[in-house]
């Protein structure tokens, strides 16, 4: 089993990322990856940029022991978590999780997992740019929501 | 020989001395200010310890009164009645919204 | 709206299909992928291959129609599917889903749905090789039992 | 000139003729046929074209009578109550075991 955690201001490039999963390992028959984008519309106006800021030292153990627990509910043998910080511009690439397993289903619920979890309780903190102004971006319901799925 | 000054009374004590805070997003913005060393003499509460803060920044009170407000203790998200002691890492921020 | 549906023996590039969903799409926020790789171990013996063939026309007819269905269930921008048949090696690619959405949420129930809908109905039949035997594969009810948390 | 050959008795009559049919996994491997042409002189049921097949290849039978055996006609999965026709595709197949 492997874990791999990064956030760093660089891109990040998902082919490599899902040959790395995929190499050297002929036991999985399932890799899901999630990648999260800087995108167009937001709360009604034109997002040009996303910023973002985090806690360095914190959210990499966030997100280490985040992977952990996905590992414990689930056979995921390896787990990628790539988040960029800083100025990013529209349509570029913010997140990225990948994780393999035997099972799709395990696939797609420790991806789908680790997102919400990250959501909610990774230590990012998001500040959208527009033309002539900018703001931070509030905490969503919906996340937290999300994560009712996983509470039973 | 000057030994006997590397011998500080703060350092015997433990309680006194200084604890690292750190402010992140809107917080950080608000506050102009993302880093502080505030001195501490007893170890206090996280919410004695915001009372500390305001006392000595009084225009930081609506910022760290926001309901909303999470602390960090040592890098573990942590209640308001756990215990700062000197050398502790203390961090304040608004809800995360990553990924 | 737009659906990319492949079949083919040649291997795919999830890092060129990854791009292919991402360029030019600036109102979408998240990618999923789920890319079905040949694994070692299946029912106790060690699966060196497998084979896959598939009824040319219907096949392509239903990815479209399943495509179709989840672009009709959730807001999926892009769908590309890719199904590779023939002869394919232990540890090669065989089944690539990619959907990119606003939310995360569609995107991974989208993807999801769409592998669960895959197994249970597109057209293609997988015959495992071992070192000294072969035999076809049998319909899993485990792949029939996940389509029941769509059915609601 | 031999116009009047080129009119076929089964092309007015469209209930005479050839069903094309498909063999898929298993099911091809254990007939040892992928496709064959069968000539109905009437529309018959899925179920009646089998029995129809099973009396020309008699160890077929229990293949052909598998419970689990699929049907698609004209590319779109039927039940075994559908009418053939000729002109028709009929493919017969186990579950699919794709992805």
């Amino acid at each position: 089993m492997s874990i791999h955690i990064q956030v760093q201001t660089d891109d990040f490039n998902v082919g490599d990322e899902h040959n790395t999963l995929c190499s050297n390992n002929k036991s999985d028959g399932a890799v899901v990856t999630f990648t999260g984008l800087v995108r167009e519309f937001s709360s009604g106006d034109n997002v040009i940029a996303l910023e973002l800021e985090h806690y360095p030292g914190m959210t990499e153990q966030l997100l280490q022991s985040i992977a952990e627990q996905a590992q414990t509910r689930w056979q995921l043998a390896r787990i990628c978590i790539i988040h960029r910080v800083g100025y990013l511009a529209l349509g570029e690439q913010i997140v990225f999780v990948g994780v393999t397993s035997r099972h799709r289903q395990a696939a797609f619920e420790g991806a789908q997992f680790i997102m919400d979890y990250l959501k909610n309780h990774a230590t990012f903190w998001k500040k959208e740019h527009f033309k002539d102004s900018s703001n931070w971006v509030e905490f969503k319901q919906s996340d937290k929501q999300a994560l009712g799925k996983w509470e039973k | 020989m000057v030994v006997g000054s590397a011998i500080n009374p703060n350092d015997v004590l433990s309680s006194t001395g200084k604890v690292e805070l750190l402010f992140f997003g809107q917080l950080k913005e608000r506050l102009k200010c993302s880093k502080l060393s505030l001195e501490i003499t007893q170890p206090l509460s996280i919410s004695e310890l915001k009372l500390k803060l305001v006392s000595q920044y009084p225009h930081w009170q609506p910022w760290l009164e926001e309901r909303e407000l999470l602390a960090a203790l040592n890098q573990t998200m942590s209640s308001s009645d756990e215990i700062v002691k000197a050398g502790d890492e203390l961090a304040f921020f608004p809800p995360v919204t990553g990924g």
